[in-house]
């Protein structure tokens, strides 16, 4: 059954219709949190941004950073999973090749374009190396040209850190 | 026929004109999604045509290109204030599409972003209904409000608008450790707030005489024009998916649906009050019976292997990779899900033909059919009442335009 | 000529108008910012700075200053651009002028022009101000100027006319136009101890004055003229300098009306109980001329937290409240006023 | 004080001394500010699109009403200042008191009575659909 | 399969289904023809049942046990099931066996994608993984020859590859090495895996055990877009699926066409496209007549062309069995009828070694079809050689790739009126007067007809660059100027024209290759 | 839920039904255009039906479908998708109306629920389906000059389109100026 709670608008009083009450009541209501403002800093919402920053959360999906392994390559092996996974085609990887038998693989280009990307994280659900994460703590800072919206892989690399993440089977 | 009208045409050499005016795209209140074209008598609106389209995206069509689960980022774009009940809309869909029931847990998560988004959402239209009869204070306190929910949202899905939260069949993450503390101390801080834009607003003469008897619409016109949410309930019907259509937990929380009686400006930003009040209700309720256990379904070819085993094992990233490049199968069929949005129905219709993109699909945004509205309900009212009322339908480009 | 009349005139008018008015005005719109942010829980404009001082962002003002004389100033096509390059001279000159009838301190030294007639000068003068904004919004070629200025016109000649009106009463008490002389007759203590000041013996002619008077200067909650929800306003088209000067006078015009509510109501330099006559000179003089300045701010505080804090009014209410309500009750003021005089 | 009008010297010429300043800061924005037309800059301003209609139409009846309702009543006000400021001196004088009283309350009567009528006559409601 | 009219037909039962088939016909393929697939890695329809991947495992009404449905020859009264939970159950521990040694390499590995084992194991499985020891370990990327590389790991060791190269490749070089898990796929002694076939064992391999050397991390197989089209470099015209990665063409694949080349194709074919990655001729060229563009350039050419007639010295022609039919018809047609040119040549690859497998002696794809044109005009073609010894007048080569380029060069160099049209940069066209950007092979859209009389479509895999024009297009600029001819603006026009007067029969029209995505597995 | 309103119609409606389904729960009407206006009466006004609120509507193009759409009928292309909502019943039904490419006309609601007006408009400039007798059929969220029907499946999903010159309004029709002098 339906709960419903009929709203009954205010009906007007004189104390109401003649404005003033409710015009004083208001600018007390303002003038608290004037004096608030100017004796306590407790309320004030405003961040000073370069100065001060914002702590993010744990979760903040920012400026995306590719892992490294101990060796301090990327553990990137360019399997295009973010690209495919990327609902606005923002991830362009170019694979070349390497020597050790369990790699083999390594991302020669590994490019994002931040105009075109939304910040959803499919890419880093899509990782199937811990390689890509967004929990750079930072935001992406907006650039002038487009050349500079492309972030490639020594961007990406220099916010990485190690991975701890193990491959390839428990036991290999 | 009013007198001055009557005067004007008596006395003949005092012919007056009509003004045409254009109010949008690029007005300082239309938030360039909508132009209105006026034909204006004096200060009085005589005639007007909404024009919408100018956030389109073609996101059903690119929807189209993408697979099942790639459209989920695009949903966060429709109400874009409210973006977490349509992830949740969108995964209940194709949820209803594949016919997979969702673990316990996820349901009451869902519900609980999902309110805490109707809250942003209401907070804004309160606000910007505010701001739009010059109270600018309201507003910036109402934002405030939101702002503390918008860093609960962040908090769980990484984001504060672009939520992407939700996955078919399960969540992105499961709620971070205290939350319950981190909710309350919004919670408190929203009602402080709540309670001082009630001191400066409602029973304020000035802004009750702009809001009574403004863009009224009549009950019946409103079921006709297809209004859902708090709009309807503003004429007087009790219509709310969520008892009517209880969908996840709702059928288990207890709330009331505020109604109103004149469906005009005023009782508009009354629903909305207490609708806020009656979210932080259901809120109250999700957290104290929310169940512990597993969010998401276990399923590896609806959702992706958990992380250590894609990792680890051969069989995880097979399915992992599978289900990344072919995307969700998705059985042959159609399905129409919707939840209450935070402005009304919020409806999803899905065509599938067995293949990992969706065929079709189709979203009933409420904002289309109140803004359609909008004409019936300021003709014949003063130019400045415009912005109030289209923002007392709280409208969302996003959701117009797609 | 006589030369020391224009150099007396010429140091008021620097002191008085410059620094007092054009000054407060200035920082006003800091003030402005400042308060609302504050009222609003944030912290306000605080970024502009010379060699790294910010001073909580004082120098926005003149930051604004010098964007406004570095912008470019165009006429949109279409304009009369002999009124385009005028209205925003009319719209300030007259808030500028209508200081010099104003006493910021016991005695004819100062005042520019003391005046035995100063309020009909003052309502003669402040009258032109609706001029600028009218013409302005005409001379835009804008459907949205337009509007504005229709509002703005119609909506200051009917307060004008309630002001006018509301003063009735306090000439009837105080028996004078003279602002000195209202001054000097507010220092009378009723009773022994009540200061005889405008508020106290005009309670109600108070409140329409107030009402009026921020009806007049186009301020929240009557700035329907620039109401930038609805019709953006009059000043849609200005850009550059013209824009500030209109923006100027906004302010300008503020500390106008705190300044004569302060003289009409609030006992202008007046401190109760204190040299009334205003003979003592020295630093009480000071102190006196202080008390004027700091009700006139407390003035504008009062109505920059109204501003804060109320919607606007709809056009059909301003026009409502003025003819309806305040015409009236200004009538009914003065009524009253003659019967309880008859009767004392 | 040199005479009687030398409040309205310095009156005249403070108007003088304004007017110069208020010229000065815009012919020195004149002079500092670029100047870079294009035909979109200098398109009145209609929310982003071509203006649509000609602004200087013959708008609605009610806005030149006003003024007329204006000259009306300031006038009718300014009659009543002079008797405002000898009002109390009168009431001092036995017998003018009372008549001045009557006399004013003849003139307001008269002044409520056009207000009345105009009221009546529904020209001081802007928008009739409007019940508060 | 030629001889099943031969054998008797019998009625079985497949999930319920009543199906008639011929006696022995193995159930997989009995399934697949009322829409029933049944999982399997090692069976192949063009090689010999091994039955030892086990996934094809079915329920009979004749066996206590499941059975391989490869091995099962269809019978009166067989009652198959394939869907039973024993069966589904049988699946998953096929398909666990077959991954416990897997390693986790699908993000390297080529296969990812269009992998056999992805896809039954995600259609057939899910089941996660309970491994808990080691997994066992081999060589990895051991070159097998030229073009193929191996990786045991992943091998499951179906043997497809071993039976393709002996059966069908007729060059046993793999053998399985090993026992149990450690049995992988080697090389036989001193041997290499160089047949000109050997490729198609990456394509036979249902997993990425066996990858292309060409083929190694250029694209990801689900980005890539397909064209049907037909080989140039022979003249069995192998129907090919060339697959493209941003107007790149990454790798090419056989289509099945019984008809025509089975299932396979050779190495040469498929790595044919990579003639057309340099040197590439895209816009107007010659060293002696300075800069122009293209109408420039046809302008001029129409010009003279149009002198040299009305002075009763005609040109020869060089024709190139590379063109399309479409292309050879506008271009005789012009040149005989409207240009009264009379002599003609046909240029071309010299012919070659071919084998009985699939490789033709003639290495030009079009050769039938220009004879039958030529025939229809009744022009009787000279040799190439005849031919520039009879260019004093001028010359108009057709085409890219000539056995006789050299000489063709050298005469080209001397004549005011040598035209070329090459899809590459040879030094013909630098010395020639005039040389005319065409397209590739890839990106040219026509017919060509085989050496078996067999017309197929060829379909542009890639737009023409700059100014490539086709050379139906080209021919028909350079008359516009002097001749009324009918124009075109469709090639398939001019194919309908062909096929009305019966020089081509082309069946199926609408073979363009009209579903681009990318079928896993295919 | 609304089973009983699904067999009501299919009652009353019987020559013109092309099928019916209720996946996942959404029961659904496929049935031929001729039947249309009478039948959205026949919706709004009957006592067990008493469809009042008009959901929404859009058009699905099967032209592509890789399954036979079920309730097609041979050479036809489009679905016009109705859904209907009533609020006293609480109860909810869908209606599929298939069209051809050739003929893509199909009456409109608008005379029965005002709020078809939009939604109409949007399955008009998205499908390029005509709404006869709708009051005001012109494109609602693409420009005017627009060519061609995005949602169409024939349409490139990167398609391009002529640029064309800033839109002026001169000569634009003027909202409300046809019913006062």
């Amino acid at each position: 059954m339906v709960k419903v709670k009929v709203i009954e608008r205010p009906v007007p009083t004189v104390s109401t219709e003649i404005y003033l009450k409710e015009v004083l009541k208001g600018m007390g209501v303002s003038a608290k949190h004037f004096f608030q403002g100017i004796t306590t800093q407790k309320n004030l919402v405003t961040t000073q941004y370069p100065e001060e920053k914002r702590p993010y959360p744990k979760r903040f999906r920012g400026h995306h950073r590719l892992m490294k392994r101990e060796d301090g390559s990327a553990r990137c092996v360019a399997c295009y999973m973010c690209a495919t996974a990327c609902p606005s085609h923002c991830i362009t990887i170019e694979a070349g090749e390497r020597e050790e038998p369990y790699i083999q693989k390594y991302p020669r280009k590994f490019e994002i374009d931040y105009l075109k990307c939304v910040f959803c994280g499919f890419c880093v659900d899509a990782c199937p190396q811990d390689a890509i994460r967004m929990d750079s703590d930072k935001h992406r800072i907006p650039a002038y040209t487009r050349q500079d919206e492309m972030a490639g892989n020594i961007d990406l690399l220099k916010l990485g850190g190690l991975s701890q993440a193990r491959q390839g089977g428990k036991w290999s | 026929m009013s007198d001055s009208n009557q005067l004007t045409e008596k006395n003949s050499d005092l012919r007056t004109e009509f003004l045409h005016l254009q109010m949008g795209p690029s007005h300082p209140a239309m938030h360039g999604t909508v132009r209105i074209k006026l034909t204006l008598d004096g200060e009085t609106v005589h005639a007007a045509d909404v024009e919408i389209g100018y956030l389109h995206r073609g996101m059903e069509k690119s929807s189209e290109a993408h697979t099942w689960s790639q459209v989920i980022p695009y949903t966060d774009r429709l109400n874009y204030v409210s973006p977490l009940i349509n992830n949740v809309g969108y995964a209940m869909a194709v949820e209803k599409l594949l016919g997979v029931e969702i673990p316990e847990r996820n349901k009451y998560i869902r519900v609980l972003m999902s309110e805490i988004s109707r809250i942003a959402d209401h907070l804004t239209a309160i606000g910007a209904m505010a701001l739009e009869i010059a109270a600018f204070t309201p507003f910036l306190w109402s934002m405030q409000a939101r702002e503390e929910f918008y860093r609960l949202i962040e908090e769980v899905t990484g984001a504060r608008v672009t939520s992407a939260y939700t996955r078919i069949g399960g969540l992105r993450d499961d709620l971070p450790e205290g939350f319950a503390d981190l909710y309350q101390a919004a919670e408190d801080r929203l009602l402080r707030l709540m309670d001082d834009i009630d001191a400066l607003l409602t029973k304020n003469r000035i802004f009750y005489d702009r809001l009574v008897d403004v863009g009224s619409i009549s009950r019946e016109d409103a079921v006709d024009l297809g209004f859902t949410g708090p709009v309807l309930r503003s004429t007087g019907v009790d219509y709310d998916v969520r008892k009517d259509h209880p969908y996840l937990i709702y059928d288990r929380v207890d709330f009331d649906v505020p109604v109103g009686q004149h469906g005009d400006n005023y009782d508009r930003y009354l629903v909305r009050m207490e609708e806020i009040r009656q979210s932080v209700r259901i809120i109250r309720q999700v957290l104290r019976d929310m169940p512990d256990g597993p969010i998401n379904i276990d399923d590896w070819s609806i959702l992706l292997p958990p992380k250590d085993a894609v990792y680890n094992s051969i069989e995880a990233t097979i399915a992992h990779f599978m289900l990344i490049i072919h995307g969700i199968q998705v059985p042959a069929g159609e399905a129409y899900a919707f939840v209450e949005g935070g402005n009304g129905e919020l409806g999803f219709y899905l065509v599938s033909d067995g293949d990992g993109k969706p065929y079709r699909m189709h979203v009933r945004g409420p904002c289309f059919y109140l803004v359609q509205g909008l004409e019936t309900m300021i003709k014949g009212q003063m130019i400045a009442d415009i912005i109030p009322t289209f923002d007392s339908l709280n409208m969302i480009g996003g959701e117009i335009d797609r | 000529m006589n030369w020391n009349i224009v150099l007396a005139a010429t140091i008021k008018w620097v002191f008085m108008v410059l620094v007092f008015g054009l000054g407060v005005a200035g920082i006003l719109t800091w003030v402005e910012r400042k308060m609302s942010a504050v009222i609003q829980d944030r912290v306000g404009p605080n970024r502009a700075s010379i060699l790294g001082f910010r001073m909580l962002g004082l120098f926005h003002p003149l930051a604004d200053a010098i964007k406004a004389f570095t912008k470019e100033d165009f006429v949109p096509d279409g304009a009369n651009r002999v009124l385009f390059f005028l209205a925003p001279l009319i719209a300030l000159v007259p808030g500028m002028l209508a200081f010099a009838v104003l006493p910021f301190g016991p005695g004819d030294n100062l005042v520019i022009a003391n005046m035995d007639s100063g309020i009909i000068a003052l309502l003669a003068i402040t009258s032109f101000g609706i001029y600028g904004a009218t013409l302005g919004g005409w001379s835009s070629n804008n459907a949205f100027a337009m509007l504005g200025s229709l509002r703005a016109a119609a909506q200051m000649i009917s307060y004008e006319v309630s002001m006018g009106l509301n003063l009735v009463g306090m000439f009837m008490v105080f028996g004078t136009l003279s602002f000195s002389q209202i001054v000097y007759a507010q220092g009378h203590l009723l009773g022994g101890w009540l200061p005889e000041w405008g508020i106290v013996v005009q309670p109600l002619a108070f409140i329409l004055f107030m009402a009026a008077a921020l009806a007049e200067n186009k301020r929240a909650p009557f700035d329907l003229p620039e109401g930038e929800s609805e019709i953006i306003g009059y000043n849609v088209e200005y850009s550059s300098m013209r824009f500030a000067t209109f923006f100027l006078s906004e302010f300008f015009e503020v500390v106008l009306i705190a300044a004569i509510v302060t003289v009409l109501f609030l006992g202008g330099w007046q401190i109760p109980w204190l040299d009334p006559k205003g003979i003592a000179g020295g630093w009480i003089r000071v102190l006196q001329v202080g008390a004027f300045v700091v009700k006139t701010l407390f003035v504008i505080w009062v109505m920059m937290l109204a501003r804060w804090t109320l919607p606007r009014f709809r056009y059909d209410q301003v026009m409502k409240l003025g003819w309806k309500i305040i015409l009236p009750l200004s009538l009914l003021n003065i009524l009253v006023t003659a019967i309880v005089l008859a009767m004392l | 004080m040199a005479s009687n009008f030398t409040p309205y010297y310095a009156l005249v010429f403070v108007a003088v001394l304004s007017i110069l300043l208020v010229l000065a800061l815009l012919v020195v924005n004149a002079i500092l500010g670029p100047k870079r037309r294009s035909r979109v800059k200098m398109t009145p301003f209609e929310c982003g699109n071509e203006p649509w209609d000609n602004p200087r139409k013959r708008i609605s009846v009610k806005y030149y009403l006003v003024a007329i309702f204006f000259i009306v009543f300031d006038i009718e006000a300014v009659f009543l200042y002079p008797w405002s400021v000898l009002y109390r001196g009168l009431l001092k004088q036995p017998g003018y008191g009372i008549l001045a009283l009557w006399e004013m309350l003849l003139f307001i009567g008269v002044l409520a009575m056009g207000l009345a009528y105009v009221w009546g006559k529904g020209d001081l409601d802007w928008n009739p659909g409007a019940k508060r | 399969m030629p001889d099943t009219e031969e054998k008797k037909l019998v009625t079985m039962k497949i999930d319920g289904q009543e199906i008639t088939v011929p006696e022995g016909m193995n159930v997989i393929d009995a399934a697949e023809q009322i829409g029933i697939y049944i999982p399997r890695f090692c069976y192949h329809p063009a090689l010999s049942v091994a039955g030892n991947c086990r996934m094809c495992l079915v329920e009979t009404n004749q066996a206590r046990k499941p059975v391989p449905a490869c091995r099962e020859g269809a019978r009166e009264g067989l009652e198959v099931t394939t869907n039973s939970d024993r069966i589904k159950e049988a699946r998953k521990d096929v398909l666990e066996f077959i991954l416990l040694d897997h390693p986790v390499d699908c993000p390297i590995c080529d296969k990812a994608g269009e992998c056999m084992l992805q896809e039954q194991y995600s259609k057939f499985s899910l089941r996660p993984s309970s491994l808990s020891m080691p997994k066992v370990h081999k060589p990895k990327v051991k070159v097998m020859g030229p073009t193929v590389l191996y990786d045991a790991e992943r091998c499951i060791n179906c043997t497809r590859c071993v039976r393709f190269m002996a059966e069908i490749a007729k060059d046993p070089v793999l053998t399985q090495v090993h026992r149990g898990d450690h049995a992988y796929i080697d090389l036989a002694p001193d041997k290499v895996l160089n047949s000109p076939y050997s490729m198609n064992v990456v394509d036979l391999c249902p997993v990425g055990a066996l990858t292309s050397r060409d083929f190694r991390f250029k694209a990801r197989v689900w980005f890539l877009e397909s064209t049907d089209t037909v080989c140039s470099e022979c003249s069995r015209g192998c129907n090919i699926r060339v697959d493209t990665y941003k107007g790149e063409i990454k790798r090419i694949v056989p289509r099945e066409n019984p008809d025509v080349n089975g299932m396979f194709m050779c190495d040469h074919g498929r790595l044919a496209y990579h003639e057309y990655e340099n040197d590439r001729l895209f816009t107007v060229a010659g060293t002696r007549t300075g800069d122009m563009n293209y109408t420039q350039a046809v302008n001029r050419i129409s010009l003279q062309l149009l002198q040299m007639i009305k002075s009763g010295m005609p040109p020869v022609v060089i024709l190139s069995p590379f063109m399309t039919n479409e292309d050879a018809w506008v271009a005789i047609f012009s040149l005989k009828v409207l240009a009264n040119v009379n002599v003609f040549a046909i240029g071309g690859n010299a012919q070659g070694e071919g084998d009985d497998i699939l490789i033709r002696e003639d290495k030009n794809p079009n050769t039938r079809g220009l004879m039958t044109i030529l025939k229809h005009f009744g022009i009787q073609p000279v040799s190439v050689k005849e031919a520039i010894e009879q260019a004093d007048n001028g010359m108009i080569v057709f085409g890219t790739r000539h056995a006789w380029i050299d000489e063709i060069a050298k005469k080209i160099g001397t004549l005011d009126f040598g035209v070329i049209l090459s899809a590459k940069a040879t030094p013909a066209t630098t010395k020639a007067a005039f040389a005319l950007p065409v397209p590739s092979p890839y990106e040219t859209t026509g017919t060509w007809t085989n050496e078996f009389g067999i017309t197929q479509r060829v379909q542009a895999v890639l737009q023409p660059q700059q100014e490539a024009r086709p050379i139906w297009q080209i021919v028909q600029d350079m008359h516009r100027g002097f001749a009324r001819m009918q124009t075109f603006t469709r090639v398939e026009e001019i194919t309908d024209i062909l096929m009305d007067k019966g020089l081509i029969a082309l069946d199926d029209l609408t073979n363009t290759g009209d579903d681009i995505t990318v079928e896993a597995g295919k | 839920m609304s089973q009983k309103a699904l067999q009501k119609i299919v009652e009353t409606y019987q020559d013109f039904i092309l099928g019916t389904h209720d996946q996942h729960g959404d029961e659904t009407v496929i049935v031929m255009r001729d039947a249309l206006p009478d039948l959205f009466h026949f919706l709004k006004y009957d006592p067990d039906l008493a469809f009042d609120m008009l959901l929404d509507v859009t058009a699905v193009d099967c032209v592509k479908m890789r399954n036979e759409p079920d309730g097609l009928p041979e050479g036809h292309r489009f679905f016009v998708v109705y859904h209907f909502r009533s609020l006293g019943l609480r109860q909810r039904i869908r209606i599929k109306v298939p069209l051809s490419e050739d003929d893509p006309v199909i009456p409109t609601a608008c005379g029965v629920w005002k709020g078809a007006n939009w939604p109409e408009r949007e399955a008009y400039d998205m499908f390029g389906i005509v709404f006869k007798g709708h009051p005001d059929l012109r494109r609602i969220l693409l420009y005017d000059e627009f060519q061609g029907y995005p949602l169409r499946k024939d349409y490139p999903l990167r398609g391009y389109q002529p640029r064309i010159p800033m839109p002026t309004l001169k000569g634009d029709p003027v909202p409300g100026l046809e019913d006062s002098k």
